[in-house]
């Protein structure tokens, strides 16, 4: 569907920028005898915001874990920098940042001991950095208390702390708005916004209307509108 | 040779292959078993301590021998999933769990029926039983992680896993289980040594039962797979077209 | 936070800090630490209540009881090992983590032995005691339980990695690892029965290294494969 | 949907479709049907492997291990009782019905009894000949399981209840569930080792009858006490 | 801070009809010695909405199962028709209906089940009514698929479909849009404005502006405009 080669031939897609990071081609997905995209092609360059649209059931968060490796009962290929990632799982993972449904915050623990451990798991990073992050996320009087004493948007927030003290590249994140209140909200669209100014990427699925200055791409996963 | 590897992959090559095949293992069976159980039941001589009960061990002995080469087999299908995903692999796999259970419960049952003749009790902690029992147990654990995992795909691999597991398990079981009874109780072992004074009316008809049931266990494996085969493949071309011709 | 850089990585340092996180999870539920020893207690109590009181009756059972508490209380623990990671997440972000999955998953069942099996093995010569063991057979006991309870923890992993996306729970768990560890509990208890009858047990406990060497090359890797499977 | 007007309920219906449900459930996943007999059978299987092989020495034991085993299994498949429901918020929607609680909870712990206990009960004489355990003592044990399963389910349900909102799992509902069921088993034990010694056991049944009525009456009230607390 | 006596005067709240059937009295509650709200007091009427606001961790959570009766940590009196819930529990919740974070959706069930056993609870309905509100909800296809084989914005619709087949008076709704896509949005609100239309009431949070015809009043727990 789409040129494997060159990124600047004239059919890439406007926003994409140089060199394509992830690429997807022809994935085909069903699940309990239901096709959920087949020949699904696209790609997200650096510098690129990619909203994945679709009505519930969609598909839009099996697409996500496909292309993270957390799912594989899919028929395609998924380059990242265009090799395939099957054969460089590390290297692609230590450029991935994932965000899923399960926010992955442990609730016995503090939000400061929480991000700790994540960040360990990739690229370790001194206490200040985790500190000043949970202050940006606005949890600056709850850095010590347990995340099973913290609302659902305050949990949220703490897997949303993660987005600040990774280096990653390429950011996929399974609606992060969820329980977020509205200046929650503006303040992960400026996340994403400067994300995206760094020459990250990013893959995000919401229902709500992004509003970030940069442009955002729309894949839309519906074949055809849900009668609901 | 790779060829031949992937087409052996093929549900539908196997499907239609074993089609081909099952007629005369019916055959061959029908023959083997008519003269293996006339002859075990009606000619073989009594024994002269046992009696009739001898005649159990024609069930007993090629059901026990069959159902320990069931967890090896799913095992090695197991890998094969694993390694190569062949889908196959994980059919028979899938099949074979459940024939092992039967046969290792058969082999429990007609040991039990025969041991209380024999040595007054339906049940010993033998250590040949108690390796039995424990590898009854193994099977149940495969199938209850099968029917546990709703995704056939996972649940593919996770048995995969578990049989592979179970099988590096299942030699040092019957190797702590045979050394930890041994001091107790030596006098209750089974071997071939027992056997080997005897006849060859008695050795014969055992051998002709071994095949039978032999067969009986392939049958009964491809029987299964060819119906998992159909089942998966339910909307591929070839099998819509075997469903239209069959009820034409 | 700049884009195209691949981070310097450290699987060591995953490694410590996976430990040390699953550690501090249990020391803040004090129950956690507490738990498996009030287990293994109760448990080890209910023979001579079931049983009988007997003295004599007792000693001959002590070892065998003893060892079948231990193995269930292992058992019992290993619940604790994955699930929460599975429920917030956390078994994600461990997936998607670029450093060998194996190591991650070893820290996990370390901690969980000394959570959980440590404190079993320090309690055991008390409830030997409880059961009139013969005095000769303590520091059987203890060693083989030092030995065999890490193997039981490492099998254990693999069944609760393997159950742990299913509703169920327990039961399910109980059904796959019992009959794996089944020759952990034979050797161990069968060494200490021998010690009792003044046998030589030097054999028993090269078996015990033996299943410990290879349950620590192999369970990790199939822990791993398992968990794999049980997120998708 | 008219506002304003209550509408007729019905506590007799809300009992049946609880008691339907959870059957259902259980019906759905097989294993939860199997799992409770496997279990069982496993762990009676575990002393033969730890304490000795030797018919005489079982015996002895016999009463006493299926009496255990039963408790065992009866609890570790507790943890399925409000669990789930607690997590997916089930609870709350139970918790915010206008029936009374009591009626609800009783028909979760019957059809939990109905899932796990009975079948052990069923099955015990199968694992007392494995044991050896004496001819005439048969239908004293199945009548004192018959019995004593369901006054286990009764009171495990309190323990899950207190323990369902807590991370930690299993562990902490034994040592809680455990002391509360020992009479239980000291008393169903009892009574089978008194008929190996031809000794009369009227009054062992007479106790566990009353414990059953005890806790028919008082343990889905401490039930239903436990789970508010929890929730909250 | 409200006449708890005569509705009809001038200082309810406009929107406010007739009857106020939920009346709620100088509510005081404190957790983790962190005062969430303190002599909170307001009503809400039959045919009223009322739209609970406030940052994260401002306590909507709490103060929703306050009223239901999931939460008594609290100080105050919440009256119903008048009479402390207190002493009335039964009558108040056979017209309550609630639905929280976690949407009471058992996984292996499938809808039709999990639907049939919710309503016994309260008002057994016949299959019809069923399948009738599982088709609105958009799960006409999903009616036998068990739930877990559901994406997450379909298990949220699982238990939306209650509200279809309830005769509840007073709704009680934490974050119902969470997950659900823009059809599913638009459907709720139908939802809640026929169930105000037909002189029920509702207390609903969400961080979303609310798109209904009917009038929303809003109660905001924040005290301070939050930092973040
Ligand atoms: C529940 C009880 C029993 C079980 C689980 C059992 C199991 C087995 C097994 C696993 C084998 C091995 C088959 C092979 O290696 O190919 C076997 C063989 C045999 N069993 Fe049994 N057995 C039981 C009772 C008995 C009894 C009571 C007798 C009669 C004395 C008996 C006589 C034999 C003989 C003669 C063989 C063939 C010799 C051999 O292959 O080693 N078994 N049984
Ligand atoms: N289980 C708990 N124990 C103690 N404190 C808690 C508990 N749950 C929540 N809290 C505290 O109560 C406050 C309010 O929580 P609540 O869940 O009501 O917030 P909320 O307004 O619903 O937020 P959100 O928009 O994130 O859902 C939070 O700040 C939190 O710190
Ligand atoms: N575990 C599962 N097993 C089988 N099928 C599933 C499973 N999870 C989801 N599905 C099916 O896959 C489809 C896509 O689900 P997915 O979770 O990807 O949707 P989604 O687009 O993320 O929806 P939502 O907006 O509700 O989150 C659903 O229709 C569902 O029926
Ligand atoms: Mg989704
Ligand atoms: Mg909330």
């Amino acid at each position: 569907m789409m040129p494997d080669t060159d990124p600047l031939l004239p059919d890439t897609p406007p926003a994409a920028h140089a060199e394509p990071l992830l690429k997807v081609q022809s994935l085909f997905c069903e699940r309990d005898e239901r096709v959920l995209f087949s020949d699904l092609s696209f790609s997200v360059g650096s510098g690129q915001l990619m909203q994945v649209l679709g009505s519930n059931g969609s598909g839009k968060t099996t697409l996500l874990r496909i292309i993270c490796g957390l799912n594989d009962s899919y028929e395609g290929t998924i380059l990242w920098r265009g090799m395939p990632v099957t054969d460089q799982r590390e290297t692609f993972l230590a450029s991935l940042l994932y965000i899923g449904h399960r926010v992955g915050v442990n609730r016995i623990l503090t939000p400061r001991e929480n991000l700790r451990w994540s960040a360990s798991l990739h690229t370790p990073v001194d206490d200040l950095r985790i500190a000043d992050a949970l202050a940006r996320v606005g949890l600056k009087a709850f850095e010590d208390v347990p995340c099973r004493n913290l609302s659902a948007g305050q949990n949220q927030r703490v897997s949303l702390a993660r987005l600040l003290i990774s280096p990653a590249t390429l950011w996929i994140l399974d609606e992060p708005f969820t329980t977020l209140d509205v200046y929650g909200v503006r303040e992960l669209e400026r996340l994403l916004a400067e994300h995206i100014d760094n020459g990250g990427s990013a893959l995000v699925t919401t229902h709500h209307r992004l509003n970030v200055p940069c442009a955002v791409e729309r894949l839309n996963l519906d074949g055809v509108e849900q009668p609901l | 040779m790779w060829l031949w590897f992937s087409k052996l992959g093929s549900p539908r090559w196997f499907y239609e292959l074993s089609g081909r095949w099952l007629p005369w293992l019916y055959g061959a069976m029908a023959l083997l078993l008519l003269v293996g159980l006339t002859w075990a039941l009606l000619f073989v001589p009594e024994d002269y301590q046992q009696g009739h009960t001898i005649r159990i061990m024609y069930i007993h002995v090629p059901v026990a021998s069959i159902s320990l080469a069931c967890f090896p087999l799913m095992a090695i299908a197991g890998a094969i999933t694993l390694v190569w995903k062949m889908k196959l692999a994980d059919m028979v796999a899938k099949c074979v769990a459940p024939i092992g259970l039967w046969f290792t419960g058969l082999a429990l049952a007609t040991g039990a029926i025969w041991g209380e003749p024999i040595w007054g009790t339906w049940w010993a902690w033998d250590a040949r039983l108690t390796s039995m029992l424990i590898q009854f147990f193994l099977f149940v654990g495969v199938i209850a992680l099968r029917s546990a995992i709703e995704s056939p795909d996972a649940a593919a691999r996770a048995c995969a896993v578990l049989a592979i597991v179970g099988a590096i398990n299942v030699p040092i079981i019957k190797y702590s289980v045979e050394w930890w009874n041994t001091l107790h109780q030596p006098a209750s072992r089974i071997s071939m040594d027992a056997m080997s004074p005897n006849p060859p009316e008695i050795w014969v008809p055992l051998l002709i039962m071994i095949s039978a049931v032999y067969l009986l266990f392939v049958i009964s494996l491809l029987l299964r797979t060819r119906n998992e085969i159909l089942v998966r493949e339910r909307r591929s071309q070839w099998v819509t077209d075997l469903i239209a011709r069959s009820q034409s | 936070m700049s884009a195209g850089t691949v981070p310097e990585v450290s699987t060591w340092g995953a490694f410590v800090a996976t430990l040390r996180r699953d550690l501090l999870v249990a020391f803040k539920r004090r129950n956690d630490l507490l738990n498996p020893i009030m287990f293994f207690l109760i448990v080890v109590t209910l023979f001579p209540l079931g049983v009988s009181p007997d003295p004599l009756e007792l000693a001959g059972i002590s070892a065998g009881v003893v060892w079948v508490s231990a193995l269930l209380a292992s058992m019992l623990s290993l619940d604790n090992l994955y699930r929460a990671d599975y429920e917030d997440g956390s078994l994600e972000q461990l997936l998607l983590s670029p450093q060998p999955l194996f190591f991650l998953v070893l820290a996990k069942n370390i901690a969980h032995w000394l959570i959980s099996g440590l404190p079993v093995v320090v309690l055991s010569p008390l409830l030997a005691y409880m059961l009139y063991l013969p005095e000769g057979a303590y520091w059987t006991l203890v060693l083989t339980l030092l030995i065999g309870t890490p193997v039981l923890s490492l099998f254990g992993s693999i069944g609760v990695a393997l159950t742990v996306g299913l509703g169920s729970r327990g039961l399910i768990l109980a059904v796959i690892v019992l009959p794996l560890t089944m020759p952990v509990l034979i050797i161990g208890a069968k060494a200490v029965t021998d010690v009792m009858f003044g046998l030589p047990v030097g054999s028993h406990f090269a078996l015990l290294g033996a299943m410990l060497a290879v349950a620590l090359s192999i369970a990790p890797l199939a822990s791993a494969a398992a968990l794999r499977i049980s997120v998708n």
